[in-house]
């Protein structure tokens, strides 16, 4: 039915999609390899034919005066990430498992209202959120340390974890917990032993918006810390003063997505085989 | 019960937490005894061996108590400094580098914080205020001092007294005090001033076709409407040959960056009439702003005229683009802080020996804001423009290694090389920079350095000097104003209605402030115009 | 041993799920749940398993108040309708599931699951995870499961319901042998099926509406249905039930003369009834009572012809094809001494005597 | 699962107090403060009455940028959904290379905004910046793109759209893969052609989808200010101010902490009632055109 011109269209909207989408990242990828003088006469793309390139971008960002040491805060936004997503995601299934299978009522407040109150805090914009934070963090003593950041981080993750446990767990026949526990398994055993193994597909994917967002977030991580938790995004932002050294910027911003775009790769399956549908009904 | 128990675990785990948090911090400080200097006396310092974009210069560490060879007696090894500065490279750059060869020579533990421009007066104040102690050593403009000096530990005599302090000139001296106590330690000094391309302005062939075209002969412009008239005569013109156009001013215009001093600048010579005192900004006897008077409204016309004359996107240039288009060639003239000079004399530059420094324009006109008329005479007022300071904070918990840093920081030796490289944002402030045989000794050609010597201890001897709006909330006031300004530059508001605007939200700020605390800030200020 | 109930009452949005229920299930019986969809079969086995509470009513087991145990302490193993297994488990895995919990050794524990395995015909599935079974094999899993751990009490919920013809068939017959020796097991079973009631139950419970109706032998049940819904719950198809009126030594039936009074109804006073006959005991004669055919099924060997009498719907079960065709009239000859009658209101008057044979597998 | 009434609190509660102890602290701590007149001098909850929000009431750069936002977040939502879809679309069945096609569209999403606007900036800038550059090739003129109100919201837009599409074809490919079967079966055996698939099977299906993706999104995009941040510094003028951004300098750069603590109240229940009422209509929107 279709007409032959058909492939030629699909294949020119993809290929065009795709420069769109992986220019910023060669233009990154080609700037990173330059100094002051390929950035100076204006736009060139090509190394050896439009400039000459050079790794001063790259080894400015292992440390050395005039370029930041991206290992430490790689390793402080590992840290934060990993485990406010843990954290997040423990909480939220916990959380979420209740709030699938058993009923709630508390006055006028139903499951369903549980269940938006958690989802409803990505809608607090985070400057709202952010001088409380300061205060809230500095009367527990928690400024500046890598506990009072993942604190604040399972705030923005926790809702995500909710969001995409709750209907995953809708998913999974609410048969099995009671198999389960007619198999002699107490609740928490039942949620342990019976649904969590059968949830990986779904704690995969809120794992993924869980480091998404943790590994991002640059705004609360800026103004919670002072020197102690440098996070990779201060340490790219670190370098955008009135003359921000491109070559330096270009090589830390790509050293600071590429650990996202690995992961992007290694779950691209989980995401397409359409777990997050319960998520999105 | 399951549940109690379980949420005893919870309670536990946090109070566990926090314990163990609140036990990391603090150790008390006790210097230890010196150790054996690491530098013989008048050592050859040279930055080359941090990295290949360094100069190869080397200088001689000069003998003094903030000298290579004192400070490497110093053994704080197993303790922590903690700097904030801005973003790499402008001045953030020279506080890392000078934090690596502290950590080297001392033993301490340095950890340097840098962060972009806008960030940065809330991330200083907001530990500050809180009674935060994040941070020992503060880098930061020096027009923040009103909202920083209670925050603030005062520089001990021992380093008040010492050859570097001593050697810095007066106005910089002044900026560093609050309250009749120095509690800014100098790093750098700033002014803005004109940039222009001299091989450009002193072609005969341009001076002749200029005369041709104006009736006027081409010179440095003495008066900003001179400066208008050159940088509209130039603008779309290729003046260097190398096929693309070039533009007649480079102005710093974004609205978030640092706008408001440029137009500062360019008001400066309307409204600091050299017989009237009592303020600028404000009345200081009503605190009632000025800042809609019909100088500062000439200026801005000036300014919204200008526009023609600025390259592609020169209408939300920061300071950065204004460095990159003067200091890449791209505009005849410029004015602003010595960055985009010193960009411009880099030795791989294209425009390196082909730029002068000059006063910035003046007027033929000022506004006596006491007769409310036009006074007919000509007139120049420098502006010294706030620029990176340093100080130390009253909770530092080793004052004498924070003090010992910056005093480091601002040794001779690492001045003399900081100085050079443009992109570190320092800037001359000691009498001894002020040298051009210093500057020739970098490869300046002698009349370059010259007018650059020329122009900047010019300022310092200028009866008629106008400086930041040095006040508690200062940030409030600039950022109205800028948004002022950016309202007329973008079309969206008359001049005049703009900085109506501008003035009616001083007044809201100042009433938030608090009069008299505003009063009794600006009044320092206005001594040092009315000297 | 005994899991007794009592009064048990469930109201979910204004609709009775359970309503006074009391029953005693004993160890060793298979006790047999028969009802039409939305009965209340499935609310009282999960009552009874713990997975469901109840608004009033005791369950009692040993003398111990029962409805206070928590579900991972009811000794009980349930098999799903719609064969539910851990997705995430091969097969040998899932029989080990509460074996494990239980604490069981590691040899046991494999004797036991081989051994149960072998017994429902799985033993060389151990390794398959379920989504590689067919649906019978899958309910085979989780039969085995429920098997291997010996509880005290099981409970199957309609077990056969979801799987075709032939499989069910094979199942229940394999069903007979699997729960013959159950010791000390109660095993409750519930089926909309009245063959596998009759089949597999030594003990049959009718429910409706949320209430036991009846409760006795299959024998009993099947020949003396205490109303004229058990009768038409037992019975497939289902018993066809009709007004009608004895006097002067005839039944008459809307109108026709249908047939003489048998003899175990000659006691009753003339008067209006409610008659229930069994399919198989109606034929379609040259005379009788006449009704416009509505339906005709073919099945096997055998031909249902639905005839509508006036409002009243017959059922007529006959041996061999028959051609009749839709909206034909025919007529329709009723067995005398088959005749169940009933009162008004439904309650059981006279039975006929039964030849015992006739009840099929029995 | 009645007998378990006592254990559900404890699946619950832990995360349920952990976010609300999190959040309801600033909550009331917002409040609290936007009735005082703490600022940058004047770091103090004294309390001066409404005064905030009367001044906000005449604050026309507040009122601006919730416009603004109202038309970029619709406007680069809508830009996303439209190719989120058609990319989910044609990667959705047969495809060559549609495994590398689906985690190159990911991409984007797994990126630091923040960092991704630094590299924006460099794309767009006016005399060093490959856009203009190319724009040049093509013998176009220059675009202002960050000096000028029209370009700068334009460049601002595209940042989002790269951003954040991937995310919209996220949600949607995960739709479409769990879409049944059967009812395009139907459609072919009817001889449906693409066209007529896609208007009357495949967009009706999706609607629910489509709904909650839009919305989710729409969630996010009431945030933005990151990307205007790094961008475009709300400039030039305020032409690419969001109240993210607004909320930002009046409340962390110039630290009128009272006053924006008022503004953020009112951006927060402005938000929740245009989002929920934009759920309500989509909602209704897409049934009517599904059952159509």
């Amino acid at each position: 039915m279709r007409s032959r011109l058909y492939p030629v269209f699909k294949y020119t909207m993809i290929a065009l999609w795709a420069c769109f989408v992986a220019g910023p990242f060669f233009w990154a990828m080609t700037t990173s390899f330059k100094d002051v003088n390929g950035v100076q006469g204006g736009a060139t793309y090509l190394p050896w034919l439009q400039y000459e390139p050079t790794v001063v971008g790259w080894r400015n960002i292992f440390g050395g005066a005039g370029g930041v040491d991206v290992m430490r805060p790689f390793f402080n936004s590992a840290v934060v990430t990993v485990a406010a997503s843990a954290v997040s995601l423990v909480l939220g299934s916990l959380a979420a498992y209740a709030l699938s299978r058993y009923r709630f009522k508390l006055g006028f407040i139903k499951n369903s209202d549980i269940v938006f109150f958690f989802v409803s805090q990505r809608i607090m914009p985070p400057v709202v959120l952010v001088i409380p934070f300061f205060y809230l963090l500095q009367w527990t003593g928690l400024l500046d340390t890598v506990l009072g950041l993942v604190i604040v981080t399972v705030a923005l993750l926790l809702p995500i974890a909710v969001w995409v446990m709750v209907d995953f767990f809708n998913g999974i026949p609410r048969e099995i917990d009671e198999m389960a526990m007619l198999d002699g398994c107490g609740p928490f055993q039942t949620f342990v032993r019976a649904i969590l193994p059968n949830s990986l597909p779904g704690l995969t994917v809120a794992a993924m918006f869980c480091v998404v967002f943790g590994w991002n977030d640059f705004f609360f991580a800026f103004r919670l810390t002072f020197t102690e938790v440098q996070t990779l995004p201060q340490a790219v932002v670190a370098l955008n003063s009135s003359i921000p050294p491109w070559w330096t910027l270009s090589a830390a911003a790509l050293f600071g997505v590429a650990p996202l775009i690995l992961l992007a790769l290694r779950v691209e399956r989980y995401l397409s085989k359409g777990n997050l549908s319960g998520a999105v009904r | 019960m399951r549940n109690s128990s379980y949420k005893g675990v919870v309670a536990a785990a946090i109070v566990v937490a926090l314990t163990a948090t609140a036990c990391t911090g603090q150790d008390p400080v006790e210097n230890k005894p010196d150790k054996p200097a690491l530098f013989k006396p008048g050592s050859e310092i040279s930055y080359s061996k941090y990295s290949k974009s360094y100069p190869r210069t080397k200088v001689k560490d000069v003998p003094g108590p903030c000298s290579y060879e004192s400070i490497s007696r110093k053994d704080y090894s197993g303790q922590t400094l903690k700097i904030i500065s801005h973003a790499i490279p402008v001045i953030g750059e020279p506080t890392q580098l000078h934090a690596e060869q502290f950590e080297e020579i001392t033993g301490a533990k340095v950890e340097v914080i840098n962060v972009p421009f806008g960030e940065l007066h809330q991330k200083i104040l907001t530990p500050l205020q809180a009674g935060q102690p994040a941070y020992d050593v503060m880098f930061y403009p020096s027009l923040w001092i009103g909202d920083m000096a209670p925050h603030l530990a005062p520089v001990p005599k021992k380093y008040l007294d010492t050859p570097g302090m001593k050697d810095v000139t007066k106005a910089y001296m002044d900026v560093a005090t609050w309250d009749g106590k120095v509690v800014q330690y100098p790093v750098d000094g700033d002014r803005h001033y004109l940039k222009v391309r001299t091989d450009v302005l002193q072609d005969p062939k341009r001076q002749a076709a200029y005369k041709a075209a104006t009736g006027k002969e081409l010179r440095t412009p003495r008066t900003w409407a001179e400066y208008q008239e050159v940088a509209a005569f130039f603008s779309g013109k290729d003046v260097d040959g190398d096929g693309k156009p070039n533009f007649g001013s480079a102005e710093v215009t974004k609205r978030d960056d640092l706008t408001f001093s440029a137009f500062i600048s360019r008001a400066a010579p309307y409204v600091k009439h050299p017989d009237v005192g009592g303020g600028l900004f404000f009345d200081l006897e009503t605190m009632e702003p000025l800042i809609n008077t019909p100088g500062f409204v000439r200026a801005l016309d000036d300014m919204v005229k200008a526009k023609s004359t600025w390259a592609p996107g020169g209408a939300n240039f920061g300071l950065g683009d204004e460095i990159l288009s003067f200091g890449g060639g791209q505009s005849v003239m410029s004015y602003s802080w010595d960055d985009a000079f010193i960009q411009g004399q880099q030795p791989d530059g294209t425009i390196r020996n082909k730029i002068g420094a000059a006063p910035l324009p003046g007027s033929d006109e000022v506004y006596n804001r006491t007769t409310k008329a036009w006074d007919q005479k000509p007139n120049q007022a420098p502006y010294f423009t706030w620029g990176w300071t340093s100080a130390v904070a009253k909770a530092a918990r080793n004052q004498d290694m924070a003090f010992d840093y910056l005093c480091f920081f601002s040794n001779e030796a690492n001045t003399a090389l900081d100085l050079t490289i443009g992109r570190f944002g320092v800037n001359p402030y000691r009498k001894a920079h002020f040298d051009a045989e210093f500057w020739e000794k970098q490869g300046w050609d002698k009349d370059v350095a010259e007018s650059y010597v020329r122009t900047l201890s010019g300022m310092e001897s200028s009866t008629n000097r106008v400086f930041d709006l040095r006040v508690p909330g200062v940030n409030g006031y600039m950022s109205a104003l800028a948004n002022g300004v950016a309202a007329a530059l973008a079309g969206q508001k008359a001049p005049q209605r703009a900085l109506d605007d501008v003035a009616a939200e001083w007044e809201k700020i100042t009433g938030q402030i608090g009069e008299d605390k505003v009063r009794s800030a600006y009044r320092h200020v206005v001594a040092l115009e009315d000297n | 041993m005994n899991l007794s109930a009592t009064d048990l009452c469930l109201t979910v949005d204004g609709v009775d799920h359970l309503k006074d229920v009391s029953a005693t299930f004993v160890p060793g019986r298979l006790h047999a749940v028969i009802g039409r969809t939305m009965a209340g079969k499935t609310t009282l086995l999960r009552v009874l398993a713990g997975l469901q509470g109840v608004d009033s009513g005791a369950l009692t087991r040993q003398g111990a108040d029962f409805l206070k145990t928590p579900v991972w302490r009811r000794d009980t193993a349930m098999v799903y309708q719609q064969f539910i297994n851990y997705p995430h488990l091969d097969v040998f895995d899932n029989v080990a599931f509460p074996l494990k919990r239980a604490g069981l050794a590691r040899d046991e524990i494999r004797r036991r699951v081989t051994d149960s395995l072998a017994r429902v015909g799985l033993a060389d599935f151990e390794r398959r995870k379920p989504s590689q079974l067919s649906g019978g094999q899958q309910q085979r899993v989780a039969l085995a499961r429920a098997l291997a751990r010996g509880t005290g009490i099981l409970l199957l919920d309609e077990p056969l319901a979801n799987l075709d013809y032939k499989l069910r068939e094979q199942l229940r017959d394999e069903f007979r042998t699997l729960f013959s020796d159950q010791g000390d097991t109660v095993v409750i079973y519930t089926t909309t099926e009245p063959a596998e009631a009759m089949m597999l139950g030594d003990v049959v419970l009718v429910m409706h509406e949320g209430r036991i109706l009846q409760t006795g032998s299959p024998q009993e049940v099947f020949e003396r249905p205490a109303t004229t819904t058990v009768a038409s719950i037992i019975n497939d198809p289902p018993m066809n039930i009709f007004t009608g009126r004895i006097g002067s030594g005839q039944v008459t039936v809307a109108g026709f003369q249908a047939t003489h009074v048998s003899a175990h109804l000659a006691d009753l006073p003339d008067g209006t009834y409610r008659f229930g006959l069994r399919a198989t005991d109606v034929g379609l004669a040259s005379a009788g009572v006449e009704g416009e055919v509505t339906f005709v099924e073919i099945s096997g060997s055998e031909t249902f012809v639905h005839v509508a009498v006036g409002e009243t719907p017959f059922v007529v079960q006959i041996e061999g094809i028959h051609d009749v065709a839709l909206g034909d009239l025919v007529k329709l000859r009723l067995r005398p001494e088959r005749l169940f009658a009933f009162d008004e209101e439904g309650t059981l008057q006279r039975t006929p005597s039964y030849d015992l044979t006739s009840v099929e597998g029995r | 699962m009645e007998a378990l009434r006592r254990h559900k609190s404890m699946f619950l509660l832990p995360g349920l107090l952990t976010l609300a102890l999190i959040i309801i602290f600033p909550l009331l701590f917002t409040i609290r403060v936007s009735f005082s007149g703490w600022n940058v001098s004047n770091p103090q909850l004294d309390f001066i009455g409404g005064a905030n929000y009367t001044a906000m009431l005449h604050d026309s750069r507040f009122w601006a940028s919730i416009t603004r936002l109202v038309l970029l977040a619709g406007g680069t939502v809508l830009i996303q959904y439209v190719i989120g879809f058609g990319m989910a679309l044609l990667v959705w069945r047969e495809a060559r290379g549609r495994r590398l096609w689906r985690v190159l569209f990911l991409v984007p999403m797994m990126t630091t905004p923040v960092v991704m606007a630094a590299i924006w900036q460099m794309i767009f800038h006016e005399s060093l910046g490959p856009v203009n550059d190319l724009l040049g090739m093509l013998g176009l003129t220059k675009v202002p793109w960050l000096t000028e109100s029209g370009p700068a919201l334009v460049a601002l837009m595209t940042v989002e759209v790269w951003q954040w599409t991937p995310f919209m074809f996220l949600l949607l490919l995960a739709g479409l893969l769990s879409l049944p079967k059967e009812p395009f079966m139907a459609a072919a055996i009817d001889g449906a052609g693409a066209w007529r698939t896609f208007r009357k099977v495949t967009f009706p299906l999706m609607a629910p989808v489509s709904v909650a993706a839009i919305i989710i999104r729409l969630i996010e995009a009431s945030k933005l200010s990151d990307s205007v941040y790094v961008l475009t510094s709300g400039g030039p003028g305020s032409a690419t101010e969001t109240p993210g951004y607004y909320l930002y300098i009046q409340g962390l750069r110039d630290q009128q902490t009272g006053y924006s603590g008022a503004m953020s109240l009112t951006y927060l229940v402005l938000m929740i009632v245009t989002l929920t009422v934009v759920a309500a209509l989509l909602a209704r929107a897409f049934k009517l055109k599904g059952a159509s």
